[in-house]
Order: structure tokens, then C-alpha cells, then sequence
């Protein structure tokens, strides 16, 4: 058999294959350029980047759970111009696609860093995250609230002429109602599912672990989660989804392309394996072959039957 | 440059009740690292401890292309790590971190170990005590049996001063008492051990006005500076900054540490 | 130091220490009797009773997923009247209370299944399920709205003079006001969490592995979202908490407590474990003298602060 | 009486690739245990995998006080167990379920195993034997590689026909054919093997009208009956209803089985 096909397109994104890395697990794509050849991903997805620099919580800022972790980051970042100046020069030395993605306190400030993003050049799509339980203004409530996230998805379509992902929380009583509102508001693809909101507490010091008290929850243990709600969002809308959530092996990216997903991200995976985004593609590509698939694409949602 | 190896443990034994020397193989590993850095190893086979347990380098052999961890059982990761054979495999990432800075010829070093600190310690040693810097080593402990790797420090040739909270070997209390009163002439401090014990240190350091680096423990994520999760607070000439403790450290100036 | 006080009351249900099952996995009682003695529990929580007898749902019905398992049992259970006649009077042997888990399609179901349930006697409480994944009707949607929630509790309450607890489900996008709508109406205690929606594909058939599709998510995997939920309940509605999700050792219970349990439930474990509740029971009381602590309930939502 | 043991590992080896042959101690379990009994093991040290697996008692030795287990590595419980050593420790609860109703004095008797599905009947051969009753075993599986437990079966000196998918061994066809032939005289069948093999007994069972017992298959949790996770469906007069295999079976009237 020929080699097949693994070329998908996510709402305009062309990316060679299906995997990507998700956001605030790759950095900026440097720092695992030591393991991989960034160049063979399907795309990057970089770190959640916002308008002004962002500290980020107090430690710690990462506690392990049963086959998962909890952080709570907080967003740390430098902050759009800064990510313009130091890092849009490296993103153009890629041969992928970089997708920024971005978050914000309001719907103006999306629009903003959407709009200098847009200008700066050298990247390919935004991933707009609506989604992040780690921030106290604005991030989880925009994905909790299917209004509010279709504001903030038309407030940056009309401030970008980039491709829109947007990503969705799990946290929600139903997800597909985020997601219908967010087609409807023009978004180009989705990106599901960030973290689920958790908790851990120290019975010695009887504390929070964290230093932001509650997290989120990411790792294998979510992934039921998020087959779960890519399968019931493939249903709902007609968009390209972005599968993620525990992803770490060619069968679990297979998962989600079959419940739905056209790529997959990985992410907590990226720190127990540093190669694992080049196992999955090598992954998928030899399950395709065993198989006698042609095009990767044939099987997005096929475990739904026809 | 970082690699990710499946390394072939030579060595693994217990040194004192629940402290473990794993040596395992790896050429490219001896011969690039350097003091002060440290390997991110996975210690189960499954998702569950899930993730990689960073451990400093506590030696080198690079004649023999090995490299020596020396740990302590704190936990389910490392209670899996104590029961590899050797022959078995070790999934490994490394060398990580920055390292320590050595000395320029001539200065005369303190170094300043509490507990399982001493484990990045014994490696610079090594080389200070190679270059023929002068050396004054202080190993501070809970008490004898957590006074780790004293007899190889010893065959390195330097003068070594311990000290117990329980007074069972050497100086009873902290370790920080010895230094207090061997700090004359000293020109360049290493300290790796509990935070009260490195926040003391950087204390008498400041008030001698003696250049001193410690190597800062946080729990980590990715080990490689991409996930922020290593995060320590840096006194920045604004107010402070997060620094991630993985690849802008371990090892930090002391005075630029905002200690809580 | 004296043996600790280890008894707790939830709602009017005494319990000589703080540990039950969680419904569903621990049978009608008898199951689990010759690994441990069931009169040393805290209390006895039997599966979920319907007022009529149901086949549950097709096989597979579990499948194993990252330090957890999703089922899909579908609330098979041989009906109210029938439990009844066969489980009631062994009920009546048992020194411990025995709550029992109740479900239904409709609000009378409920409030029938409860009338029969407090005549029958031998039954210390009522645990009012509104969040059991699993069935089509019913169900899932009256734990997902906090007015639904409301009327089932409030028909539960009028038609038992029973202690009632009403089990919640982390489904949703905010559980305090679910369990606020149903302090109103007049619970007196809530249980919670139930099972995390989710689902699993063999990448080999191509199809969802469960007989029903999705299933409920339960183990360790889960155990962060539950202490955030128990976290957000308690600081929200002062009634009782049973806390539930992936316990499975005394510092995972003890994790519960501080977030705010009065009492705590032992689902997926047991069937790790056997004797994990015995287990539990000795490690808090463990737990308690060294820490002198003189009673459990001086630890309930401890990590809050003062 | 089930129990909940920590026993000890006498001996482990693979008989062929990817079976493996386990035998450990436990008296009690040995003593009281019947042909057709399971146990469930816990085969990880942590949470992932998290669940028992069931594994048929293949035999028992009462003077030893050892149980026997014959396996298939088949998933990563399997592979966890597959690599204990002697002298671990294995956490299992048993035995659990009905087992087989043995035969009446003088029955004669049908035993039909396909692949691993050999590892229950084997118990049940032994005590059949020793109790005098003519037994014809029938045993199939893919290739000559699958067939199990052979010698120790001639060993009972019982006549035994063996078939392989692929002709390696025996008659090359499904173990079925083989049965279909020696069905006279019969008064009782025993199998267990894959879903279509115990469904195809069942049919040449009822078309001969001989009394059936087949040993069922299906994902457990709590293996005692208090989850209702690992249930079949059987008939009824009314219908259908759904027993557990765990607690009801694994053994059970073959004409009884509602077959998918
Ligand atoms: C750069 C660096 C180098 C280190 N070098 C060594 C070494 O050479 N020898 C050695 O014995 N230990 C070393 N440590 C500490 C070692 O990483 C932890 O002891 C180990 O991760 C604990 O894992 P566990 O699964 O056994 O315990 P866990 O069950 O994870 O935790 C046990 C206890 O350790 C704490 N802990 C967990 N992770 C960390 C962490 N990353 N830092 C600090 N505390 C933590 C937990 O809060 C808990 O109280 C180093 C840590 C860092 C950051
Ligand atoms: C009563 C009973 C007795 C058994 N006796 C034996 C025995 O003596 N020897 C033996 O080798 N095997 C036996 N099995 C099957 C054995 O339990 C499974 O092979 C084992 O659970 C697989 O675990 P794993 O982690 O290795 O594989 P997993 O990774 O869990 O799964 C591997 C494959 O096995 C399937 N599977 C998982 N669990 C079961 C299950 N409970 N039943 C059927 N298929 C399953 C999965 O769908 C998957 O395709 C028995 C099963 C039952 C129910
Ligand atoms: C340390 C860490 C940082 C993260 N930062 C971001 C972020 O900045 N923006 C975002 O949209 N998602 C962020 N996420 C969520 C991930 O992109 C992803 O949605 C989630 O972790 C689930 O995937 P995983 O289980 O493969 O990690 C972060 C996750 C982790 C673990
Ligand atoms: C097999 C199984 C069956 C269950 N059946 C019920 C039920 O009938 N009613 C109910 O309220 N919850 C039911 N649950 C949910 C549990 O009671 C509990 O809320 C959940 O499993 C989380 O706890 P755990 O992680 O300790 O299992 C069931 C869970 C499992 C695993
Ligand atoms: S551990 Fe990820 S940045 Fe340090
Ligand atoms: S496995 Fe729980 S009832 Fe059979």
C-alpha cells in the first residue's frame, strides 16, 4: 500500500497530519525542539498569550492525581508585544503552522491581541480560549455561557482575518450548546476540551495544594471526559474539532478522530514523554496502513456508523 | 544536549534506611553534564504515578560512560524507582538545568549540604576539589543515619565538618552554626538543602557579602521550561518575577531569591 | 490519648463513623459480608431502587479507563416492591442504617418510590439519585437544573418522613446552585458526586465500547473534581455532605472531610479492595490520635480556615 | 468461603508464547475451591490498571495447598502479572462463582475446550477422572502453539482429540467437527472456549438433547456480584433477564443462554 494520506484542515489550517501540541504544554516550541523536530507536527499551538504580561499564580502550581495532574499556571506569559518581538520571528523559521493561542479579562481585550496577532504575520490560526479556570476575571465565564462565548468568537473574527479555534470547557452542563452558539458567531474550528476544574488538599498542613487553590485537571484520567464531549460536539455542529484531553498514544489520538476529532492535541503527555507527539503520528500512520485506510480523514467521526 | 534515553541501571543499592545509589549507563549523559544538573526519570510503567521525577546528578564516571543518582524514598515515585534491578531499563531525560557555576582559580569554596542536598553537591565537589580550589564542606543532617555520602566526600581530600539536629554525629545543630564560624576567607558559598536551611545560608552570605549559588527544589511538570508549572520568585530590580526552577535554575543566585 | 469520637450525623442519619458505599457498588448489602462486617460501617448506601423492576442496559456495561472505569448499568434493579419483600428484612438484621439510593423518570416516581420505601421501615434514609447518567428519562436532567432538582426533592420530602440526601452530579456548569435550589426545598444533606459523563472507543471495531455509548466515570481518576465540588458545596449551603469519587484510601477520605464531608462514601474501590471501607475506618481514626484530634467532626472543612 | 489473600508466588514460567503458568499458596483456597471457581487478581501495584482480573482456577493441589493458574497475556493486567516473580506476593480474592455441577456416577462425559478456554475445564477433568466416569476431551485452538495443557490432560489418561484452525496439529478444522462425531453415547457436555465455539456446542447439545454446561465470559468489577457490571443474558419463560456472571456463573445451562 501507498503511504496514506494524513493531511487534515482545521477551519483553514493546513497541517501535514493530525497532531498538534495543546497550549501550555509546548511553550513557545523551543523548549521541546531537543526531542522533536517541531517541523514534522502537524501544527503548534503555543502557549495562552494575552494582552498585558501575566505573573501568573503562586506554587506550587502543579500537583499530581491518579493518572493526572492539577495546575494552575494562571497564565503566566509575556504578553502579546512581547510574543510579537521575541517569538513571531522563530514561528516564521517554521516550516508548520503556529497557532496562538489567546485568552483575556474582556471581550476587548481578545479582540486586541487577536488584532496584533493578525498583523504580526508568521502565524496561522488563533486559539481562542474561553475555557481556563486558572484566571479570576473573565476565562471561565465566557465558556460557561454560550452568549458570552459567541461575543467573545465574533469580537475576534471581526478583529482577525486568521483562522478562529475555539476552545471549549468542559465544565459545563452542555457542551454542545457552547459549541452550536460559537459555529453560529462564525468560529472556524473548536478545540475541546481544556481542563477540568479540580481540586487537591495536603492532609498534613489540611490546605489547598495549590497555591490558587482550585486547578485544572488534565492527563489521562480526563480522556472518557473528552471522548465524550468531541463525540457529542461532532453531533451537534459541522465544524473541524481539535480533540484533546489525556491524549498520549497513537490509540488514544485514534480515539478521538473516530469519535469526531479531524486533529488531535497532546499535552500533559508532552512531560512524560517528550517524544510522544512523533510516536502518535508514527502511530496513526501504521494503524492506517494495518488497516488499508487511505486518507486519515475517512475515519473522523467513523465510530458514529452511518 | 538533552537526551531521552532508556539507560541500563549497573548499579542500585541501599546507602542508609530508605536513601538509594542507582548508577546507570550513558555515555553522551557523563561526558555533557555538569554539576548542578539534574535527570527527569519516569518511575512507573504506567499512568499512574503519571509523571517524570527529577533527581540531580549526583556523579559522573565519564571513563566508564556512567552517571549516579543518589535519592531518597519520599514517595510512590521514588518507592518504584528503589526497586529496579539492574539490567533493567531506566527511561531517563537529561542533562537538564543550568548547573552550578565553579569557581574561578584560587577562590576558597564553602560548600553546604543539609539532608539529601548534598546529592548535586558531591559532583561539584568533585571538580572544585579537581581544579584545586580550596574546599570547607559543612553536611548538616537530622541525625547520623541521614548523613549521606560523608566517606567519599572525605576521599576527595577536603576538610568536612558535620553537624545533627539530634547530635548523633558531629556538631549537635544546625549546620548553619559550622559555617557561621568558618566563613573567614571564604570567597564563593554552594548550598543545596531544606529552604530554611539555603534561606540562612543566603542570610550570613549577604552579611559577609560572599557570592552564593543554591540549587531550589519545586515540584515540576515538563522539566524542560514549557510548562511554567517550576515556578520561583526572583527579585527583579521592579519587584519580582517568576523563574522556572527547571532551565532558568535549579541553581539561582542567592541573593536574587525572594525567600518567604 | 482516648479513642477518638468518630460518629457523625448526616440529616438525621446517625452514623457510628463518618464511612458508607457509594450506591451501586456495593449491592444490597449481602455481597460484600464475607470480606467485612458490614455492622461496622458508619452506613450502608444499597443500590439505586425504581418503582419498577428494569433490565438495565446492554454489555459490555464497564471498561476500564486511566486509574478509573466507566459503567453503563443502566439502573438495573429488581424493582422498589421487591426490595421490599427480599431486602428490607435483612435490612432489619443489620445494627447499622441503611439508606437507600432511590431513582425515577418521573417526580411522582420518585415520590412513590419514597412513600413505599418509609412504610416498609428497616430504612434510615433516603439518598434521592437526580444524576444518574444512565438512563434516558429522567435522570440526568432533573440533577441538572437546580428548579427540577428542586421539585423532586421537595416531592421526595413530602411524601417520606425519611432523612433525605439528594446525590448531585458534577455535570454541570455550577453545583452550588443545584445544591442551593435543593437546600430550599428541603433536603437534609446532599451526596455527592455521582459519576462523570464520559465514553470509550475500540479503535479496533470502530465503535463505542459500552453497550450504551456513554457511561459514568468513577475511580482515583475522578477523586480532584469531587473534593472541588465538595470544596464549592460547602462553602455554599451549610447542610450535611456525604463525599464521594474515587476514594479508596483514609487520606484520599480525610481529603474529603477537610474539604467539607461530614461523612464519605466508598464506591470503585471496593472492588479493588474488599475491605477498603474497614480500611478507611481504621486509617481516620489513625489519623485522629496522631494528630490529636479528640473528634472527626472538629476536621470537617478544616482547609477552609477560619 | 471466599477470601482476600496475599499469596505467596511458588512458580511462574510461560508454557508457550504468551501463556504463562502461575501456582501459589493458599491452603484454604486450595482445600475449598471447585472445578469452574475463579479468582480475581489484582495485577498492578497502583491505580492504573485499577481493576481485578478473573482468572479460572486451572488447578489446585490440597497436600500442597497450592492453586494453580493458567493464563494468556492479553492486555497490560496480564503482562503486570506476567512478570511476578516467585516469592511475590499476589493479592487475590477466591474463589468466586458456582463452578460446574460434576457428573452423576457412570455419566459419560464430553469436554470441550477452545484456546485458553482449556484453563477451567482442566480442574474439572481431573476430579471427572478420579471419579471414574468416561470422559473424550476435545480440545481446539488456532495452531499447535494455543494448545494447552495436552500432556497434562494425557497424563489423566482420559482419550483426548485435539484440532488447530490452521492444521498444525490434529484435525485442521474447528474443534466443533471434531465433537459433531463423537457425540454418541454422550451424556453430558462441559465447554468453554470463544463466544461462537460455546454457542456451536450448545446447538449440536440441543440437537442431541444433552445437557450442557458452559462457562461464560464477560468484563468484571467487583467479581461478587455487588455491581451488576458482568451480566448475560438469560432466558426466561417470560423472556430474558440479565444474570450475573460472576455471582450466577460463570457456569451456566448452555440451552439457557440467550446466544447473540
Ligand atoms: C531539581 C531537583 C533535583 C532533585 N534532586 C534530588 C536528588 O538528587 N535526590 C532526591 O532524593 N531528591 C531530589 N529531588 C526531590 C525529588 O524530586 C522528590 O523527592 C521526588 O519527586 C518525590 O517523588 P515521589 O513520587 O517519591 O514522592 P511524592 O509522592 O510525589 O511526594 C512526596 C513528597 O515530596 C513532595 N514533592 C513532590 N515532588 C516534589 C518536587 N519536585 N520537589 C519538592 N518536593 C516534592 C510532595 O509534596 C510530598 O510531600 C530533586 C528535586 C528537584 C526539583
Ligand atoms: C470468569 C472468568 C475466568 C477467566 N479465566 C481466565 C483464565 O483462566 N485464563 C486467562 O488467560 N483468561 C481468563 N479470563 C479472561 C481474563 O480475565 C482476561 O484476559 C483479562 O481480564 C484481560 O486483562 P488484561 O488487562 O490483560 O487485558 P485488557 O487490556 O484489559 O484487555 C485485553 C482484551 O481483553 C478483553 N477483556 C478485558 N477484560 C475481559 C474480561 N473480563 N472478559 C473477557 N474479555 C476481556 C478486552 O476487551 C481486550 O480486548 C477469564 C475471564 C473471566 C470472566
Ligand atoms: C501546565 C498546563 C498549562 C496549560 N495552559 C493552557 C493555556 O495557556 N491555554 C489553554 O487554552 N489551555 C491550557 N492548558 C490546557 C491544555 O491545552 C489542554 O487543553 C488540557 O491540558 C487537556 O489536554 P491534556 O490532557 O493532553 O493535557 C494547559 C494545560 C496544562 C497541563
Ligand atoms: C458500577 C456502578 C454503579 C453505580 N450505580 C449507582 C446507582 O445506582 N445510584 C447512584 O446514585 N449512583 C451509582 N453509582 C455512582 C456511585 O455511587 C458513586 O457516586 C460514583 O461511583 C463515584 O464514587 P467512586 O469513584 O468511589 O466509585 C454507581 C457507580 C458504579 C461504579
Ligand atoms: S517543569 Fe515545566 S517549566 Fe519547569
Ligand atoms: S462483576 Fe460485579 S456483579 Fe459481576
Amino acid at each position: 500500500m501507498n503511504k496514506p494520506n494524513l493531511a487534515v484542515n482545521i477551519g483553514g489550517v493546513d497541517m501535514q497530519n493530525p497532531v498538534t501540541t495543546a497550549s501550555g504544554t509546548f511553550g513557545f516550541g523551543p523548549e521541546y525542539s531537543r526531542y522533536i523536530d517541531i517541523n514534522e507536527l502537524g501544527a503548534v499551538v503555543v502557549k495562552g498569550t494575552t494582552l498585558h504580561p501575566r505573573e501568573g499564580n503562586a506554587t506550587p502550581r502543579i500537583v499530581e492525581t491518579p493518572s493526572g495532574i492539577l495546575n494552575s499556571i494562571g497564565l503566566q506569559n509575556p504578553g502579546v508585544d512581547y510574543v510579537i518581538e521575541h517569538y513571531v520571528p522563530y514561528f516564521k523559521t517554521l516550516r508548520v503552522p503556529v497557532i496562538v493561542n489567546i485568552s483575556g479579562d474582556t471581550v476587548e481585550d481578545y479582540a486586541k491581541v487577536a488584532e496584533k496577532l493578525d498583523a504580526a504575520g508568521g502565524i496561522a490560526g488563533l486559539e481562542v480560549n474561553i475555557s481556563c479556570p486558572n484566571v479570576k476575571k473573565g476565562g471561565m465565564a465566557f465558556g460557561s455561557d454560550p452568549a458570552m462565548a459567541a461575543e467573545v468568537t465574533a469580537a475576534v473574527k471581526s478583529a482577525a482575518k486568521l483562522p478562529v479555534v475555539v476552545k471549549l470547557s468542559p465544565n459545563v452542563t452542555d457542551i454542545t450548546a457552547v459549541a452550536e452558539a460559537v459555529a453560529e458567531a462564525g468560529a472556524d474550528g473548536l478545540s475541546l476540551i481544556n481542563t477540568l476544574l479540580g481540586m487537591a488538599i495536603d492532609i498534613n498542613s489540611r490546605r489547598p495544594i495549590l497555591g490558587s487553590v482550585m486547578g485544572g485537571l488534565s492527563g489521562p484520567a480526563v480522556k472518557p471526559v473528552a471522548v465524550r464531549a468531541v463525540w457529542q460536539v461532532y453531533k451537534a455542529v459541522q465544524l473541524p474539532i481539535i480533540g484533546m484531553g489525556g491524549i498520549s498514544t497513537a490509540e488514544d489520538a485514534l480515539e478521538f478522530i473516530l469519535a469526531g476529532a479531524s486533529a488531535v492535541a497532546v499535552g500533559t503527555a508532552n512531560f512524560v514523554n517528550p517524544r510522544a507527539t512523533m510516536d502518535i503520528i508514527a502511530g496513526i500512520e501504521r494503524y492506517l496502513i494495518d488497516n488499508g485506510v487511505k486518507d486519515v480523514n475517512e475515519l473522523v467521526g467513523a465510530a458514529h456508523g452511518n | 544536549m538533552s537526551q531521552l534515553l532508556k539507560a541500563k541501571v549497573t548499579t542500585h543499592r541501599q546507602i542508609s534506611s530508605g536513601y538509594y545509589l542507582l548508577e546507570f549507563s550513558g555515555a553522551e549523559l557523563a561526558e555533557t553534564a555538569r554539576p548542578g544538573q539534574f535527570v527527569h526519570v519516569k518511575c512507573s510503567r504506567t499512568t499512574d504515578p503519571l509523571l517524570r521525577r527529577p533527581v540531580s546528578i549526583h556523579d559522573v564516571n565519564k571513563d566508564r560512560g556512567t552517571v549516579r543518582l543518589l535519592y531518597r524514598v519520599a514517595g510512590r515515585g521514588t518507592e518504584l524507582l528503589s526497586v529496579k534491578e539492574p539490567g533493567e531499563r531506566l527511561d531517563v531525560m537529561g542533562p537538564l538545568g543550568n548547573g552550578f557555576q565553579l569557581p574561578d582559580p584560587g577562590e576558597k569554596v564553602a560548600v553546604v549540604a543539609g539532608g539529601i542536598g548534598v546529592a548535586p553537591l558531591f559532583f561539584l565537589l568533585r571538580q572544585v576539589a579537581a581544579a584545586g580550589n580550596d574546599v570547607k564542606v559543612f553536611v548538616g543532617a537530622r541525625s547520623c543515619r541521614d548523613l549521606l555520602a560523608v566517606d567519599d566526600i572525605k576521599g576527595l581530600g577536603v576538610e568536612i565538618q558535620l553537624a545533627t539536629d539530634d547530635g548523633s554525629a558531629g556538631h549537635r545543630g544546625p549546620v548553619t552554626e559550622l559555617l557561621a564560624r568558618g566563613l573567614k576567607n571564604i570567597d564563593r558559598i554552594y548550598t543545596c538543602g531544606p529552604a530554611a536551611m539555603m534561606k540562612a545560608v543566603a542570610g550570613l552570605a549577604r552579611e559577609y557579602n560572599i557570592p552564593t549559588q543554591v540549587s531550589l527544589e519545586e515540584r515540576m511538570g515538563c522539566g524542560v521550561g514549557a510548562c511554567l508549572a517550576c515556578t520561583c520568585k526572583i527579585k527583579t530590580p521592579g519587584g519580582s518575577s517568576y523563574k522556572r526552577v527547571c532551565a532558568d535554575g535549579p541553581v539561582f543566585n542567592a541573593q536574587e531569591v525572594a525567600w518567604e
